[in-house]
């Protein structure tokens, strides 16, 4: 039972995030829409994290996504699916490009790169006066046949794509990830292809943000360069550091209760910042394990107490 | 001895650090089902040697053989699959994994190109842990466990990508009689049953005298001496070279 | 009606309610209005000024009896969100403006992309939305509920150049700079076109980065083509401070235009000495501010530590233009007050004025403000022109 | 020649900032192997307390030496405290774990952000420069207050050359840097000079600030930019490596300034952007790095 623990929470939690859609009102459905989204990108973060790196390209590649779906919108009219598709392997394509050349370097340099590629590519979109320069894209809508249940698609493929990071998580290429991180040197020594096995769990979980960002442009409707910042990349950390990283419900957790938090807060006007901030000192100093390790300490607790 | 019995063959292998010269001209054979001793004083270039063997370093010069296909400057991964697995000194294991899956990380290196049923390849994992005694920790985190049980499980690990050469660094540092004679106990059982050869970097010199068939002798990045431990012990340049250092034969 | 499943959200809507049932209790009918304004980053007093512009201009029309329709009197209430200048954000304030708290009416949205965001769910939604951003794109018989409050490099650009080539008929060449993002190379394109007309030759125009620190080879790069005239279209205060310092220690001393120019505060802050003489399209000058322009100057730098500027009397104007074509129309459906809008009248900040713009956008739905020409003296702003429209 | 003269010495003027900002990161990273993205907010607020100070002080004491002397030494102390207070409670906690403490200081950037935006409010301020006007100096025209800028920088990398080098104290921190497992068995405290290598990097952080503030717009967002260059020049130099950190800081500065002139400032942002991967490319550690 407890090994299917976190398969149930996070199935549990799209199911409550999908009555929320069904009884909640429009603004509580895109609210979800929002979470669902989130949680994929700090889900996409913790996969990398699995190799011990900090994948601040993340926002990159869920920005590929996004572009892509927006000019495709824009300037082809090609089916919504093929649509999707495209975006998620326009990021794969690319993913696997930059990291077979980045993977060299790790820890801080890794990092860092990642994080002047994210902005690299915010001038370049905004040079681009197909992408609509610094203004951005407009009108990606879904397709009309989707429009009236595109929360319900968005929520169930952002969960289904969380339940498939966290299947490879579990299976044996998961647990060379994990492996690559504890020790890549006793990895490799036994003939297990490190560089290799890097390239190919950045290349996933950038596949994911890509596909996560195409839904975030049919989402919004409207994509503007600075969306992709690296602001994006430090909220996703946020998310996973305050649901916790060692779980795969961590970043669930964290990013519903910060989406939702947010949303209470934005009537704080500027404030927003300090409250994420805070939430990040805070559960990193009082909570190393976050959400997650907090619920799992509370039920044990009470398994002891019983 | 003929040459299809050689494993390895290592010839004129040299290593050389901006102004050090770590390994000079060594030339090494280890034969299939063999325990080869290498020892040395400190700084010798043992280390060294060992990455040059498993790939870890490319040499500078020189070439390496292993089941008779040429691995110089090979990736540690290839040399890995062509049958020669290392251990390091210090912390061989995956600290945050179960004992279980440790071992299955090695198996999953060793049968990349095989085709294994599950069944067969839980087999072969129970069969590693059982072997190196770990069979009651098998779900414990590696990061608990004892230390002498941690050089037990780098060990499991390596032999569980079934390799037909097993380099081990110092794996006897840190264990207690008992652990060190029931240690020397399975690497007869990798020979014999499992027709593995084994290198041995050790300090522990009377294990070394014990167990090994030959032994080379590196001093200053050269072989000062090889042979049989008999000989080796009645070598004068090896008294010479250990004359001054702490312990000696 | 909703359910509630997360204990934020009801905590949200228990304090909505709270609010709502505090409002009804001292008037009868409070009507929202909605900003999606920067209120964080360098941008932040924008928005916080257009709040504070926002909330002073409801007090004043419930101190003058409120709004009268129908023989009901309502209120009016700000509510603003950062909108952090991107479409993402923009996106969550838009849904959060008009999906969570209804808002009909939105006074001010600065940043062209957040607006287009929030324009692309207010259309959709019949909300009428008053903006300060400069995007021609998101204006015109397109967008019917979409109103702008501020004067534009459309509006100012031309005027402007056209005066000061009259006041410096030597000048033949014109270095430009803006900043690259959608204001900027809007006002870029106008800008150009406007100098070329009028007989001087634009030797070199730029973009550069917002949030940009070192000028010097901007600077050394508008220098080198020794230009008699540099202008700076959109390139905000404080960096219009920072690159006129650069030129004056470089030994450029020409004549200094900037259309954007929104005040002189920011440009002295950073600009010192260097900034002397410099001519604004869109500052309040000080020697001829009313007594009502003043007080609304002295209380937004108690609000925000900076003079009142023309961005965020954007926001003020806009409210008033509601209250008069909500009485007009007789409706606060925001469909009848947004088809009465293009034909009231009313005063704004500047004075007695309404909409037009028709011959530019395709549909009057400009606010028609003067085009103040100001000059920066010693640390003051003195009006040299003004252009009535 | 004039042009290619006045854009190096345009590109030597601006890195006297960089340097400034990436010594301190790369001197945190040497020790505590800590990414601190708060520098710049520690830059920041050096120069928005300089600025209170300043204009405090102005019915006084004028916009004079003394002025600029006491509301430096303000300055000074508030990074100190602030520094102290971050060191203490949050990262000594993370010792040596890059990821959390990444991340913390990813916290703290927008927690203080938020609070400085509080506090300060987004208005410039304007704070009058130490020395004004130009000189002539070999056919160009330079500021004042940026000669001031270039010549602490040149000092006090100068200054922290010879202290690493030939101090007690230098020496425990490079030795730290190298191997801390190692020094802390050869006696020296650890958690000491931690704390005085992070304490050391925040004056710098504070003084580069301070410098900066009277030819910049000070306001809560001032250390954004300097922060992503910062970091760029100490990743191109080797991070951890004091000479890497100016070389770095030299090349951005280089780049701004040429690809600025001869193509769009907008252009060689992007510039910056590009060089630094292929810099890792070739060079994975940066030019100066062995770690």
């Amino acid at each position: 039972m407890t090994e299917y623990k976190e398969w149930i929470g996070i199935v549990a939690i799209a199911c409550a995030l999908l009555a929320g859609v069904a009884f909640g009102g429009s603004y509580i459905g895109t609210l979800v829409v929002w979470i669902a989204i989130a949680a994929v990108m700090a889900s996409s973060l913790r996969f990398v994290l699995l190799i011990g790196e900090l994948n601040f390209a993340s926002a990159a590649f869920f920005g590929i996504g996004a572009y892509c779906t927006g000019y495709i919108v824009n300037h082809a009219d090609l089916p919504f699916v093929l649509t999707l598709a495209l975006s998620g392997g326009l990021a794969l394509v690319v993913s696997i490009v930059f990291g077979g050349i980045t993977l060299k370097v790790k820890g801080p340099y890794f990092l860092l790169i990642g994080f002047a590629f994210t902005e690299a590519l915010r001038i370049f979109y905004t040079r681009m006066e197909a992408l609509g320069g610094n203004s951005g894209l407009v009108g990606i809508f879904p397709p009309a046949w989707l429009d009236a249940h595109y929360q319900y698609f968005t929520t169930v493929l952002c969960f289904l794509l969380i339940l498939g990071l966290l299947g490879i998580e579990r299976s044996h290429l998961g647990k060379i990830f994990i492996a690559i991180r504890d020790n890549e040197n006793v990895v490799r020594s036994v003939g297990n292809r490190v560089f290799f096995t890097k390239v190919v769990c950045f290349a996933i979980a950038s596949t994911v943000a890509g596909l996560a960002g195409s839904l975030h442009a049919f989402a919004n409707n409207v994509i503007s360069p600075l969306d992709f910042g690296f602001m994006l990349s430090i909220f996703a950390l946020a998310y996973l550091k305050v649901g916790g990283e060692d779980s795969p419900l961590g970043p669930v957790m964290g990013a519903a209760l910060l989406v939702c938090v947010a949303s209470y807060a934005q009537s704080l006007g500027g404030n927003e910042h300090i409250l994420y901030g805070l939430a990040i000192v805070l559960s990193v100093l009082f909570m190393p394990k976050g959400l997650a390790g907090l619920a799992d300490l509370l039920r044990r607790k009470k398994e002891s107490v019983a | 001895m003929t040459d299809g019995d050689i494993l390895l063959s290592g010839r004129n292998l040299s290593k050389q650090f901006k102004g050090l010269r770590a390994v000079a001209g060594v030339d090494i054979d280890i034969r299939r089902g063999e325990i080869v001793g290498l020892i040395g004083p400190n700084g010798a270039g043992k280390s060294t040697m060992f990455n040059l063997l498993s790939g870890f370093l490319p040499p500078t010069t020189g070439q390496l053989f292993i089941a008779g296909a040429n691995m110089t400057g090979a990736t540690p991964e290839r040399i890995s699959q062509q049958g020669l697995v290392r251990t390091f000194q210090h912390g061989s294991y995956l600290p945050s994994m179960t004992v279980r899956d440790n071992v299955l990380i090695g198996s999953l290196g060793g049968m990349r190109n095989a085709r294994v049923s599950r069944a067969e390849q839980n087999k072969g994992i129970d069969e590693a842990i059982a072997l190196f005694g770990l069979s009651n920790h098998w779900n414990n985190v590696a990061k608990n466990l004892s230390h002498g049980l941690q050089r037990l499980l780098s060990m499991a690990i390596a032999f569980a990508a079934r390799p037909s050469l097993i380099c081990l660094d110092e794996p006897l540092t840190g264990l207690n009689q008992t652990e060190v004679t029931g240690t020397l106990q399975v690497y007869r059982r990798l020979k014999t049953d499992y027709g593995m050869s084994i290198l041995l970097v050790e300090h522990n010199m009377r294990a070394v005298m014990n167990i090994c068939d030959r032994i080379y002798v590196l001093h200053h990045g050269e072989i000062i001496c090889t042979g049989t431990p008999d000989e080796v012990k009645n070598s004068d340049a090896v008294l010479k070279a250990y004359l001054g250092e702490a312990h000696g034969i | 009606m909703r359910i509630m499943f997360h204990s934020s959200v009801a905590l949200k809507t228990a304090s909505v309610a709270a609010m709502l049932i505090a409002a009804n209790l001292c008037a009868a009918e409070t009507i929202k209005l909605g900003l999606s304004v920067p209120l964080s980053g360098a941008a932040a007093n924008w928005g916080k000024g257009s709040d504070w512009l926002c909330a002073k201009a409801a007090q004043e029309i419930k101190a003058q009896g409120g709004i009268k329709v129908q023989g009901q009197t309502h209120q009016f209430e700000c509510v603003s969100y950062d909108n952090q200048y991107n479409a993402a954000e923009g996106t969550k304030v838009a849904q959060a403006l008009v999906m969570r708290d209804g808002v009909q009416f939105v006074v001010g949205s600065i940043g062209t992309a957040p607006v287009r965001a929030l324009q692309s769910l207010a259309e959709r939604k019949n909300v009428l939305l008053f903006t300060v951003a400069w995007g021609a794109s998101i204006k015109g018989p397109k967008f019917p509920f979409t109103f702008s409050s501020m004067n534009t490099p459309l509006e100012i650009s031309e005027p402007m150049i056209s005066f000061i080539k009259k006041q410096h008929p030597e000048i033949k060449t014109v270095a430009m700079l803006n900043p690259n993002d959608a204001t900027g190379q809007e006002a870029e394109k106008v800008t150009k076109a406007a100098w070329e007309k009028n007989g001087a030759k634009v030797l070199v125009s730029d973009l550069y980065e917002r949030g940009t620190s070192e000028f010097q080879p901007i600077a050394a790069r508008l220098n080198a083509v020794k230009p008699d005239l540099v202008d700076l279209g959109a390139v905000p205060p404080a960096d219009v401070g920072l690159i006129f310092k650069e030129l004056k220690s470089l030994g450029w001393n020409g004549v200094k235009v900037v259309e954007a120019g929104t005040g002189a505060d920011g440009l002295l802050a950073t600009g010192k000495d260097a900034v002397e003489g410099t001519y604004l399209g869109a500052a309040i000058p000080a020697n001829s501010m009313t007594p009502h322009q003043k007080e609304l100057d002295e209380g937004m730098r108690k609000a925000t530590g900076e003079g009142v500027n023309a961005v965020q009397i954007g926001a003020y104007d806009a409210v008033w233009a509601i209250k008069a074509a909500m009485e007009k129309a007789q409706s606060i459906d925001p469909v009848a007050v947004a088809k009465t809008m293009p034909t009231v009248k009313f005063k704004s900040f500047y004075g007695e004025t309404g909409f037009g713009g028709k011959d530019i956008y395709g549909s009057d739905q400009q606010m028609l403000l003067p085009v103040i020409i100001t000059r920066l003296t010693g640390s003051t702003l003195q009006e040299v022109g003004r252009v009535e429209r | 020649m004039q042009e290619v003269f006045q854009l190096l010495f345009t590109a030597l003027q601006i890195s006297a900032v960089y340097i400034l900002f990436s010594l301190g990161l790369t001197l945190i990273f040497g020790v505590l192997k800590v990414v601190n993205f708060a520098h710049g907010q520690l830059f920041t607020f050096g120069a928005l307390v300089l600025s209170l100070t300043m204009g405090a002080l102005a019915p006084s004491l004028g916009h004079g030496w003394a002025a600029y002397l006491v509301a430096g030494l303000a300055g000074l102390a508030a990074c100190l405290a602030v520094g102290l207070v971050i060191y203490q409670f949050g990262f000594k906690r993370l010792e040596r774990d890059m990821t959390g403490s990444f991340i913390l200081s990813a916290g703290l950037v927008l927690l203080f952000e938020g609070l400085m935006l509080e506090v300060f409010g987004g208005a410039v301020r304007p704070v009058p420069a130490l020395l004004e006007g130009n000189v002539q100096m070999l056919g160009l025209m330079v500021s004042r207050q940026r000669l001031v800028l270039l010549v602490f920088a040149v000092l006090l990398t100068a200054a922290i050359l010879t202290l690493l080098r030939y101090t007690r104290f230098g020496k425990a921190l490079r030795a730290v840097a190298i191997d801390y497992e190692a020094a802390m068995l050869q006696g020296i405290a650890y958690r000491r000079i931690a704390l005085y290598g992070f304490l050391m990097a925040c004056a710098l952080a504070a003084t580069a600030g301070m410098l900066i503030a009277p030819v910049a717009a000070v306001t809560p967002t001032l250390g954004d930019a300097y922060l992503v260059k910062g970091f760029i020049a100490v990743v191109v130099g080797g991070m951890g490596s004091i000479v890497g950190a100016v070389a770095g800081s030299l090349l951005i500065a280089l780049l701004e300034s040429f690809v600025g002139f001869y193509f769009d400032p907008s252009i060689a942002n992007l510039a910056i952007f590009v060089i630094v991967m292929v810099v890792l490319l070739v060079k994975p550690k940066g030019f100066f790095g062995n770690d």
